[in-house]
């Protein structure tokens, strides 16, 4: 289980490699990024993401914990990059591997669930046009009460 | 003496990230309270509490927190991670 | 949209950053790899994949198309293996890019069901003390229902 | 003619992966019961219909399908890929 949350760039391919690195009885891995798309509209110039250091850390490892004490894991991972991004860079990353692809698949979602919900970042779209906090969705919150 | 923190549009409309504030407050309720009498920005910050959200000690919480004890109170819009 | 049935190995890594590099529109990207895993009572030697040429590809490219159909996606892939693979070798890997994260999921989830009861693949357990077709689970059949 | 192909354990059972068949039977399950007639092999591996699955010009199928105009029939047991 690991947490990392940094400002860098990181390397999709790379992290997927290394994270399905050998490991005795892994029969599936899933791995979910996410990456900066334009608005309808277009124009983005940037997206800037702020984050609550200390508290988001705790709150990653905690949404990991629980999920590996919901689904037969044997590993998982959360990248999420805050700062400056452009369009098409990766924001964040979730990587899980477990024996079987169901509990693979599960868990990731309910990952991804909660740090849309409950890790403490922020999104704001920067554009030539003016900036703008992104509004959190309904539809995000109600993804949570599934599990 | 607490640490309270702004995020996001709270902090923008705050105008810093971070104050320490001298308070008996006894919740989080209490605190914001004193807070929005204090100046208008905070008027502005705090004039929709259904549109934020509160960490105390930086754990997700309530408005109906109590603060003994407490060394950290942060005040956010609803989260957008991922 | 592609399918790629090959005796081959191949790079996870390597194919989720092929699959990711700079595609318009993309929010959200999902990869499931399956890998060959030992037998819980251990020994085995390897996985024997046979294939069905033509009707493989064919079955593929029918799941992608009705993927590709019930969801918003941008893009799809498909890579299955067959032959002699070892214990932690990638057999499989399915790859989804959408604009959001719910039907990069759910189109994920619906390739690897179909892939895993629709499309002709059989696999034989070989150890030391003997070999064995893989039997169907009544799980899987039943996963395709929820589509 | 029709070419006959057998996978996995239905291959195993026959002997072999693949054969030409002269028939006139008007439905794949009407071509199990001659294959099933010629010898013992072809009774082993359609002993259970119900274990297996068939493929008609390369798309799954019934053992109630028509025969007329058919190129390819395949005969296995249910699929494990993934």
């Amino acid at each position: 289980m690991s947490v990392r949350v940094q400002s860098a760039l990181f390397d999709i391919g790379a992290e997927t490699a290394a994270f399905a690195k050998g490991r005795a009885g892994v029969g599936a891995i899933v791995t979910f990024t996410g990456i900066v798309r334009d608005r309808a509209s277009g124009g983005l110039s940037r997206m800037e993401i702020e984050h609550y250091p200390g508290m988001t850390e705790r709150a990653i490892a905690g949404i990991e914990t629980e999920a590996i004490a919901r689904w037969h894991l044997i590993d998982s991972l959360v990248i999420h990059r805050y700062g400056a991004l452009g369009v098409g860079d990766p924001i964040m990353m979730v990587a899980t591997a477990a024996p079987h692809r169901g509990d693979a698949f599960a868990a990731a979602e309910f990952l991804m669930d909660y740090l849309k919900s409950r890790a403490p970042f922020w999104k704001k779209e920067v554009a030539a046009d003016g900036a703008e906090w992104v509004a959190a969705k309904d539809a995000d919150e109600d993804a949570l009460r599934r599990w | 003496m607490i640490d309270v923190l702004y995020f996001a549009w709270v902090r923008e409309r705050i105008g810093f990230p971070k104050e320490r504030v001298e308070t008996t407050a006894a919740t989080v309720a209490d605190l914001v309270a004193e807070l929005k009498a204090r100046e208008p920005r905070y008027e502005a910050a705090f004039a929709d509490l259904t549109a934020l959200r509160v960490a105390v000690d930086q754990t997700l919480s309530t408005f109906d927190a109590p603060l003994a004890g407490v060394r950290e109170v942060a005040f956010f819009p609803p989260m957008t991670g991922g």
